[in-house]
């Protein structure tokens, strides 16, 4: 199914947005208006982006903790989003959850999960419902290369091979598991070389090139949506900035060239000078989704910053059903 | 009324919860009988030899709206997927702003006393109450264990369901029908003034059989079986220890930070049950080792009836 | 004496011990400072996020010579590495007969109070004292942190190190040279007559905090560290408590099957404190909630200076 | 390395020595002399011996549940592992281990494990261990098939490779986990596909036939000697009995063909067949080997039965260092 030219307006759209975003989120962070740690994704947008367009709202994601970027990506709302950032009882967890656990469970988006490899056992369980209810529908399971060297990285492939599960592994290999490289984490480079002995496909595709990562998923999905079982898709990407931030940002300690070279790949940037050359939108016209997406985060500021505080006296409510 | 085994009560009570609710699925290694004959192979799943991964399949398929029902056969075999139940399942519900309700139900048998040595003898179900966001269910009958676990598949949270691997054979009188225990209600299983024994699973029916010995030397028993662990039933526990002022707690997990020492804690903290108490509370449990396998070594690490008799009788010595 | 924070406090201590043994290894996937440096990346080893594979191999070359430390930087990622904590760290000197030992010190941030929410805000010790056959250090203080992490890397068996997140920048005295603080010792922080608080890790100073204020209202307070959770020092408690006949447990964990359940149970249950005990024993510890992110909730779920206060005037209005 | 004349009848001897010790085992727990639970090796007895028989002293070894062969073929003395069995103060765990339990470290044999998967993470840190004294030791672990779900599996695999640890995984693939096959455990039959992946080299070899695991184990250990790290052998072969028995052995569920035709293969005979063709052994000599091997195990249980149980006051003995 080849993308409309509104398909990929809105995908340019959802992928500045997403930058966007963390850029706030990180100013709010060193603002003091956010606490906890802000994990950008900033560098990575092509991945969500390009996967999710291949998505219904049915469809269900499983994230990380570097997981604003799927949440926009799969429909969330970026001012719940923030509410949650803000701590508000308006936020998706009522300010229970902050950035590491926001979820979206109306829009199919189960998840952003602060452990390392935590999601993945849950998409499985995501796709096993999808498997029973026989509607099609198929998960998509977002981790990092780092998240590769966990064990439930290998039991999930192996049991949704198995049984043949609707679902879709990404693995974005932005190269690094914070300061580690994936040198440090796995023998050889590539993640995806791991599919063919759990008798699944294997693909690697640039993940800074939004067109390549829908192209792979669409088939990905396709193969889930007609029961053939998963797909392990990886995305080589980078993420532009620190892996975690507290009160400051950290400094950098990879080499500045490789973070230049990458940011010459800028995925933004790349997708803008596509759709300008392929006359899906002119200049004039990605100012405006430019503009709007600003507006758009202005106004989602506000609305955190006006939405309450939970009250202390609510706190043992939605601990049980 | 019906007698039939402890695990005949847990299987009646899967099979009748499945045919009441097409979303109930199973999952484990292996199963007692045959479900997949009644129910079929789709909702009845053999897996593979990974706990991890299937114990978050059933909390995600949960939040998806089936009611999953993961064995994990021993407790012993959780612990390679502790980070789902810790990280996940206990907290899903409350982080995500109550968004969406887990019903998922995860069994194990626990306990020692059959020879099976240090990893295949444990009884932690302390390790589980402490983490907040579990219902956990540890009955002691047939019938608690079929009521128990029934409630537990219909509960819209994670409940985790403890079957002591002793009791497995033991038979008891079921009501026929649909019979349900409700979650969090203590039973009282034998009544007496002088000594409150709290037993748990196995060590219900041994506190009840060391009770008619005493009560041949006259010495009054209640037995109480706190059935849930957690929401724990602490008004029937402080009424029982109120009443006889005494209280010896018996379980087979070791004393450190276990459910005894919760038990222990609930009824010194509570100042109507503290000024009723007359002799210091008493735990009787496993000593602090892997369970052994010589059976002269096993013997002596798990609570026996003579070591239940005879904190019954120091706490009535010790009494104020 | 020098002033040196908590965080630093442990990275000396890891470098003298590194220093003094070569045998002493160290796993983990960051570390602070930059031990290649000095100690060698063969001895230094950055892993894969691998915690059960790393967890095993800090056992398995304790086993053949080694003196391995693993950091699992914080406790919730050791959930995934359970398997090889509670099925094998704990249990494989006693059930091999004591054929060998496992010199492993396993280390880990603990606590709230950070705004990190659920998953990153935990203080689940008392699973691990549950679990027979490890040892466990719980500092609160940088020399109480230098002086147990020495211990613990020079002690032969399994040794577990809980290190408060919220204590990482505090700072204090520790003395020069080679400092060691016994495994098993607990430390009265402050002598007092009316009460005993027993505080653990960040709650030490939050403990000491109160008494200093209430003191000023003619309440004289004894404050106690056990500092070791595993061996627990109960005859320093208890002594403490049959002094003072009122004690209130402060900890940042849920209080159920805690820490702070297993003091209660240990005062209540010896017959001499439980004689001089004047008023119900007291735990102040977290709501049984996630921790959850919001600083308006977060604050609500831990224990404040407030709760201890109200804690210990309640204790004195209940007394016999 | 060619295999001597005085290797291979050692290699006969222990093959059956393990599995008459075995089926003595069974009748022992049948007739309620030991306890617990009894894991037979029977069928497999190729693999421990052709994997061990490359060892020395110094190199270690894991086992699993089904680890009495492993735990003889190592260099264990059958006499203080009946008394384990028999729960005797002279069982090399004072009798607080049993079957599940057993271990030797004087010879290497770093123990038995009821956990599947437990003891690949020790067997890499006992490889850890090799690597940093350097003298040249390797580490063999072995674990079953249904064992290559667990997580644990693909991450001692991931960090020996990452490392070079000097390690040997060996996978039985005796085509079941308890009573199910491996295709409800795995997408494909070949646990060795893996290797590839992981960077090292993957080989399936026969394992009933102790000459060919033999030559694959010189290679693989050959390989980690020199330091180049890790390997990942692959034995089929099939257990004869029944999973695990408590009181009495349970009916066996498999095609009764099945069994029969591994049977035909028995690695016993099929070695037997061999020397004998070889010239090593006559028959005469393997009957003395075997008459040997009867008075050993006789010798065994009657030291075993000699032993007294512990005294009870023990119970704490051995909990610290
Ligand atoms: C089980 C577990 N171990 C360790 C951590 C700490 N941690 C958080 S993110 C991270 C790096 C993850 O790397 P990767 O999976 O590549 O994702 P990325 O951060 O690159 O997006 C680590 C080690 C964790 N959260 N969970
Ligand atoms: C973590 C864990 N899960 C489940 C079990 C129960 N169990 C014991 S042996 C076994 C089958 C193991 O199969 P495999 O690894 O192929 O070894 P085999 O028995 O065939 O030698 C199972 C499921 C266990 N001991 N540990
Ligand atoms: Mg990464
Ligand atoms: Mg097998």
């Amino acid at each position: 199914m080849a993308l409309s030219t509104t398909g990929m307006a809105q995908m340019l759209r959802t992928m500045i947005l997403i930058r966007e975003f963390d850029e706030r989120a990180i100013r709010l962070r060193v603002a003091g208006k956010i606490y906890g740690a802000v994990h950008p994704y900033v560098g990575q947008e092509a991945v969500a982006v390009g996967v999710c367009a291949n998505l219904t709202r049915s469809d269900r994601v499983t994230s990380t903790h570097r997981g604003h970027g799927h949440c926009i990506a799969k429909g969330a709302d970026v001012r719940r989003m923030m509410a949650e950032l803000f701590g508000r009882v308006d936020g998706y967890c009522k300010g229970k959850g902050g950035s590491m656990h926001i979820a979206d469970f109306a829009v199919g988006m189960l998840g952003a999960n602060g452990i390392v490899g935590g999601g993945l056992p849950i998409a499985c369980g995501a796709a096993l419902a999808a498997q029973l209810e026989g509607k099609g529908d198929v998960t998509v399971c977002f981790f990092g290369d780092g998240a590769a060297a966990e064990g439930e990285f290998h039991e999930a492939l192996n049991i949704t091979s198995a049984w043949k599960l609707p679902i879709v592994f990404v693995c974005e290999n932005n190269q690094y598991a914070a300061n580690n490289t994936v040198a440090v984490q796995h023998p050889g480079v590539d993640i995806a070389a791991h599919a063919g002995a759990y008798h699944m496909p294997g693909v690697i595709v640039d993940g800074n090139d939004v067109l390549a990562v829908h192209a792979a998923t669409e088939e990905a999905v396709a193969r889930a949506r007609r029961g053939d079982g998963p797909s392990l898709l990886e995305c080589k990407t980078y993420r532009w900035h620190f892996h975690a931030m507290r009160n400051t940002p950290p400094p950098d300690t990879r080499p500045p060239e490789e973070i230049a070279s990458w940011k010459a790949r800028d995925p933004i940037a790349r997708f803008e000078r596509d759709v300008r050359e392929r006359g899906v939108l002119s200049a004039p016209e990605i100012r405006a989704i430019r503009e709007r997406v600003s507006a758009d985060l202005d106004e989602a500021v506000a609305f955190a910053e006006a939405s309450p505080f939970p009250d202390a006296k609510d706190l043992l409510v939605d601990m049980y059903a | 009324m019906r007698e039939i085994s402890f695990q005949q009560a847990l299987d009646e009570a899967v099979a009748e919860e499945m045919r009441r609710d097409p979303r109930v699925i199973l999952m484990a290694t292996d199963f007692t009988g045959d479900p997949v004959k009644e129910f079929g192979p789709s909702r009845v799943r053999f897996t593979p030899i990974s706990e991890a991964v299937v114990t978050g399949m059933g909390l995600g398929a949960a939040g998806c709206g089936f009611r999953p029902i993961v064995n994990w056969r021993m407790v012993t075999f959780s612990f390679v997927a502790m980070d789902q139940v810790v990280n996940q399942a206990s907290k899903i519900r409350y982080m995500f702003g109550g968004q969406a309700d887990f019903p998922v139900t995860y069994r194990c048998t626990t306990g020692g006393g059959i020879g099976l040595a240090a990893q295949h003898s444990q009884s932690p179900y302390s390790m589980w109450m402490h983490v907040a966001g579990l219902k956990i269910v540890l009955p002691s009958t047939p019938a608690d264990a079929k009521g128990l676990l029934k409630s537990a598949i219909r509960d819209d949270n994670p409940v985790v369901s403890f079957e002591c691997s002793r009791l497995m054979t033991a038979t008891g009188p079921v009501p026929d029908g649909d019979h349900l225990v409700p979650i969090g209600v203590a039973e009282v299983k034998r009544t007496g003034t002088d000594v409150t024994i709290v037993g748990l699973a196995y060590y219900v029916a041994e506190a009840l059989a060391v009770a008619e010995e005493l009560a041949r030397e006259g010495i009054s028993i209640e037995v109480v079986d706190p059935r849930t662990l957690v929401p724990m039933d602490a008004d029937t526990l402080r009424a029982s220890v109120r009443k006889t002022g005494r209280v010896v707690i018996v379980d087979e997990a070791p004393a450190t930070c276990s459910a005894a020492a919760e038990i222990a804690a609930l009824l010194a903290e509570d100042p109507e049950t503290f000024r009723a108490l007359r002799a210091p509370v008493r735990r009787v449990c496993a000593a602090p080792v892997p369970v052994p396998y010589s059976p002269s070594l096993e013997r002596a690490a798990l609570p026996g009836r003579e070591d239940i008799t005879a904190a019954v009788h120091e706490v009535l010595k010790q009494s104020v």
